[in-house]
């Protein structure tokens, strides 16, 4: 396969916050730059720009790709916006893949923001409207409904306890403490914290559950070429892959994410991983909820079914344990503006590959990372895999 | 407190810093109003709504039957036509006790969503309902439900037409 | 470019009014059964990826990529949506192609936008809530002021534009999908009521409802799949300055360098002798114009004279529209782009029926995001 | 397409709806400080960058061209001059006004960038390109940091 490579050379973020005070576009800006002046390149050097961003009701601007062009770099630019929910984040990473292994493009700016405190009084109303307007908006749902009923589900099915869950919650928060940007950083968390929050949504507790959170993040991606003029230490795009499943949610099974195996599978089979639980050496899944986490390590065939949660009792998940999982803090630690932190989690693995991930830094020079989001109605999977090997 | 290389750009705002005009804001409500066409598929779910049935709709290719219909197989890719009542019971596939309103409202008494698998469908072909005339801590997975309808004279064509779906045995 | 890629199906359904008789998915689900059906595919089986177009509040519903897979035969393959013009999910499928990872992907556009009720509120939405929203002015008002600086720029005339007017509602009586086909004449379009001076009401394009679905293709799977292949030469897409304070008022500046990069794809020095016909956003009568000079098929400030002279027409000398573009076809709101796309698909491929040209083997089609972006995409392609 | 399409015009239905999205915008470090001078002071202030040559007004944080923070404030106008016009006969919803709405494009003086606003206290037939135009604002205790805090801008 002579595909053209593509790396990551750089990668930027702003603070997660609660309310931030910077408009969408200023803060897609502020991220963008960062990343840019973290690899020393000026916008000029940028061919094409691709937003990341989840629904436009957050952010209070229809058509919010064409509002953000500016901050994202995208003044007088190609400039494509992608959506696929809350796998947003990750899937913008695999565009500007596409975008520069095409061969149109030498270096793209990725940037994905969210603000989600222009919901106003709260943005959990908002996701009123990703239900089916005329089978399932009536019966007035919000988005704590599908997150509760499958994880209900898999608990169900596979005999999952509240506290073997919570310990994802603690674990994330705590790893949290050394993440510069991060809201929810706790260093002294236990799982009875979590277990004492308030119900939100039976089985579902408020400590279980990722904050609503303001934020951008950007990444550079540039041409093997354009790469090598701009660092000696790409960190390179092994893999990328995506896939969406029916919008028929009530009609699946809620105890597998069957979607995200078919994008990791995707993903696997473009790096040339055989066997991920020995290949994949720092992870990033998607963590909104905490149970998410698990779910997610199992379709990234990382656990067995229903095992996840063995791996997080045994520590195999901790930073310095076998197979680190959201060394970040992940978004129960660092935030959830939705794009944002999954593009937060490509950036994590830049930063993690390079050693340049600091207090969070997991031990043994890991060579490959994945990571990966979820999004739309349980329904989407997204996932990219980097290394510090150069791809054949 | 948390390490910090070096300080990142965003700048964070209390409730108080916007509410109380400590730096300026502006409000807007979008008036965005739809006439959603149902189709083929979901105008005979309504319209069985209606009339007090539950319709799913067989692919023969497949051998499946699911809900709520659809005009096409998302499985084989073929049209899919042959439109079936199904029984107005089902099994809880899973559900939740939910004390918050979409609009984040709280609220004592849950409201217990779940997906139900009715009855003439194939393995896992659930609609999204709520559970009503149960006690919370009573509902489990695998409970028999039979919906509890609205009158006939009040229902027009909604899923609302169902009131809830409530354990089978109860008098309805 | 190492690689080709082709466009090897094309399914639509439409374009109407209104369309009472069949939801979103029924209607994408017709144009995707004819895309696969004139591709020869099974998309459970064929295809590699699907690219959709939608924006959340055309649709009323949030993140809508959750419901496209089913009626598209997509589901549990990769699918991702672009909040953009279809020629903007066209560019992502050549790329994808281009990368070598994919040998056939499918794109869709739809337009329900007779559901919509409330569509003018809806635009102005997408104006900065803090600069521009509380004026509270119908976003029409945008339309009006750029018409109103291009026509004092180029001394381009109402009466030229017209004739965009006239010439693109006749060309729509020749195309069976079209919605708005009329023998409409100049002083017809200058006797309606003023909208948005120098905007008259019959300059503004209505909406109409269709689908349309795109079958791409590398080039030995093309060679394989189709008789008649379509090449795409070059894409291109850019953006100008989103915000109504800097941008350019008189010029498409999205549109010319949109072009440029599409043209340096195709390896294209001299457009005016390499595109034999163009469909082009004309959005607003003003816009084709507009985007006739941007696109470098004529100079600046020459559009509307061609067009008066009826060198744009379907026997002139550069056929602009022949499909009767969005004033005589419907704007297809995301699908507007495509809807240009399948024109000169149809056009290349010697499909288009009575308005069919002559000697031609190289055709344009070029989008416009619409109100109040500076936003355009172009694609060239060669049969 | 469905096998067995509906032919009966009295049975087809919609469904009707709507989406609850309401917002409240922070208008970010730079607005603020535009806002806040136009309020107090009734000043219109903008941001230049030195690298493009560019006077961007309202003042902006970051330059859309170079991506350079802009920290150079400047005040520019009141007055300045009609760069494009429309009269506009279509309400917010698309319902015919009564009265058309007289809009514009203002360039300030020093600035490089326009201003959308209402044009007032003249005759449609009156406005052409060019015309010299300034501000109206909102006496002082009335102004509340809005773009609204400007009236219109009327013949100079």
């Amino acid at each position: 396969m002579s595909m053209r490579r593509v790396a990551v050379v750089g990668a930027g973020m702003t603070r997660f916050v609660r309310r931030a005070l910077e408009t969408p576009k200023e803060l897609a800006w502020q991220a963008a730059r960062a990343a840019l002046e973290s690899c020393g390149l000026g916008l000029d050097r940028v061919d094409g720009v691709c937003i990341g961003s989840a629904p436009d009701a957050f952010d209070g601007v229809h058509m919010k790709g064409e509002y953000l062009a500016d901050g994202s770099g995208g003044w007088g630019k190609p400039t494509m916006r992608s959506f696929v929910g809350g796998g947003t984040g990750v899937f913008v990473a695999a565009q500007a893949w596409y975008h520069v292994a095409s061969g149109l493009f030498d270096v793209v700016l990725a940037v994905a923001e969210e603000k989600m405190s222009s919901f106003y009084p709260h943005a959990q109303a908002a996701f009123l409207t990703i239900f089916d307007h005329t089978t399932e908006r009536p019966l007035q749902p919000n988005l704590l409904w599908i997150f509760a009923l499958e994880m209900n589900r898999y608990m169900q099915t596979y005999g999952i306890s509240k506290r073997d869950i919570a310990l994802v919650a603690v674990k994330n928060k705590r790893n949290a403490v050394h993440h510069p940007a991060a809201m929810l950083g706790e260093a002294d968390i236990t799982v009875e914290d979590v277990l004492n929050s308030e119900v939100l949504a039976w089985p579902v507790q408020r400590l279980d559950v990722s904050p609503v959170s303001d934020g951008a993040v950007a990444v550079v991606f540039a041409s093997e070429e354009a790469a090598s003029r701009i660092t000696d230490r790409p960190v390179w795009v092994q893999g990328v892959g995506w896939n969406l499943d029916t919008a028929y949610w009530t009609n699946r099974d809620l105890a597998y994410p069957e979607y995200v195996e078919r994008a990791a599978r995707m993903a696997y089979e473009m790096a040339g991983v055989r066997e991920p639980r020995k290949e994949i050496h720092v992870v990033e899944p998607y963590d909104p909820f905490d149970y998410k986490e698990l779910h997610h390590l199992e379709g990234l065939l990382l656990a067995d079914r229903g095992k996840a949660p063995e791996l997080v009792a045994q520590g195999v998940t901790l930073r310095d344990g076998t197979m680190p999982s959201c060394p970040s803090g992940g978004l129960l630690g660092v935030g959830n503006p939705i794009s944002a932190a999954g593009l937060m989690k490509v950036a994590e693995l830049f930063w993690q590959l390079r050693g340049e991930a600091g207090g969070r830094q997991v031990p043994g020079r890991p060579e490959r990372g994945l990571a990966q989001a979820w999004g739309d109605l349980m329904q989407v999977g997204t996932v990219v895999i980097l290394g510090t090997r150069r791809p054949e | 407190m948390k390490e910090r290389t070096a300080p990142l750009p965003a700048t964070a705002l209390t409730e108080a810093d916007i509410a109380g005009g400590r730096v300026l804001s502006v409000q807007s409500r979008l008036r965005a109003d739809y006439a959603w066409d149902a189709g083929l598929a979901i105008g005979r779910y309504l319209e069985g709504l209606q009339a007090g049935s539950i319709l799913g709709v067989h692919c023969r290719r497949c051998r499946r039957t699911v809900v709520p219909p659809r005009a096409f197989c998302e499985q084989c890719f073929g049209p899919m036509d042959a439109f079936v009542p199904l029984a107005d019971t089902g099994t809880v596939n899973t559900f939740s006790l939910c004390y918050v309103t979409w609009n984040v409202q709280r609220i004592e008494q849950p409201l217990i969503p779940a997906v139900i698998d009715l009855d003439g469908t194939s393995p896992r072909c659930g609609i999204l309902h709520l559970l009503g005339g149960v006690r919370p801590d009573a509902v489990r997975v695998g409970l028999r439900v039979r919906a509890v309808w609205k009158p006939a004279g009040r229902r027009q064509g909604a899923i609302t037409d169902i009131r809830y779906f409530q354990p089978v045995g109860r008098g309805s | 470019m190492s690689g080709r890629v082709a466009i090897v199906g094309v399914g639509w359904t439409g374009f109407r009014p209104v369309s009472p008789e069949v939801s979103y998915k029924e209607l994408m689900y017709e144009a995707a059964a004819r895309a696969y059906a004139d591709a020869g595919i099974d998309p459970r089986r064929d295809v590699d990826s699907f690219v959709t177009v939608s924006e959340d509040f055309h649709e009323g519903t949030s993140i809508f990529d959750e419901y496209v897979p089913d009626q598209l035969g997509a589901a549990q393959r990769p699918v991702h949506t672009i909040t953009g013009d279809g020629l903007h999910a066209l560019a992502a499928a050549v790329m994808q192609i281009l990368t070598g990872r994919f040998r056939i992907v499918v794109v869709e556009g739809h337009s329900k936008a007779s559901n919509v009720l409330t569509l003018p509120e809806i635009t102005a939405y997408a104006l900065d809530p803090v600069l521009n929203r509380p004026l509270g002015v119908h976003p029409v008002a945008v339309a009006g002021l750029e018409a109103s600086r291009y026509l004092h720029e180029s001394r381009t005339t109402r009466e030229q534009c017209a004739a965009v007017v006239a010439k693109n509602r006749r060309h729509a009586l020749c195309h069976p999908s079209a919605a708005y086909g009329a023998d409409v004449s100049v002083d017809d379009v200058l006797a309606a009521e003023v909208v948005a001076a120098p905007l008259g009401r019959l300059e503004i394009s209505d909406c109409a409802d269709g689908a349309i679905v795109m079958v791409l293709a590398d080039e030995p799977t093309a060679r394989r799949l189709s008789a008649h292949p379509v090449w795409v030469r070059g894409v291109g897409w850019a953006t100008d300055s989103p915000t109504l304070e800097s941008r350019a008022w008189a010029r498409a500046v999205y549109a010319a360098r949109a072009a440029a990069m599409a043209y340096r794809m195709a390896g294209i020095a001299d457009p005016r002798e390499a595109i034999h016909f163009a469909e082009v956003d004309d959005t607003y009568a003003f816009k084709e114009l507009q985007h006739l000079e941007a696109l470098g098929l004529c100079a600046w400030g020459e559009a509307g004279r061609l067009t008066a002279d009826g060198a744009t027409a379907a026997a002139g000398r550069l056929p602009v529209n022949v499909s009767g573009g969005s004033l005589g076809g419907g704007h297809l709101l995301e699908a507007n782009g495509l809807a240009r796309a399948l024109e000169v698909v149809l056009q290349l491929r010697g499909a288009a029926g009575a308005r069919q040209l002559r000697g031609i083997t190289t055709g344009l089609a070029q989008s416009w995001r619409g109100l109040p972006t500076a936003t355009g995409a172009v694609a060239v392609m060669a049969s | 397409m469905p096998l067995e399409p509906t032919r009966h015009v009295e049975r087809l239905r919609t469904w009707r709806g709507t989406l609850p999205v309401a917002n409240r915008y922070t208008y970010g470090p730079a607005a603020e400080r535009f806002f806040r001078a136009l309020k107090d002071d009734a000043r219109l202030l903008g941001t230049r960058c030195g690298r493009c040559g560019i006077t961007y007004v309202p003042g902006r944080l970051f330059c859309e061209r170079c991506f350079d923070e802009l920290n150079e404030w400047t005040e520019v106008g009141p007055a300045g001059t009609v760069e494009a016009v429309t009269t506009v006969h279509w309400g917010p919803d698309g319902s015919r006004l009564e009265r058309p709405v007289l809009l514009t494009l203002v360039r300030l003086d020093g600035a490089d960038t326009v201003v959308f606003h209402y044009l007032g206290d003249v005759a449609p037939a009156d406005v052409r390109i060019g015309l010299r135009v300034r501000p109206a604002f909102k006496p002082p205790e009335e102004r509340t940091g809005s773009i609204l805090d400007i009236v219109h801008f009327a013949p100079a």
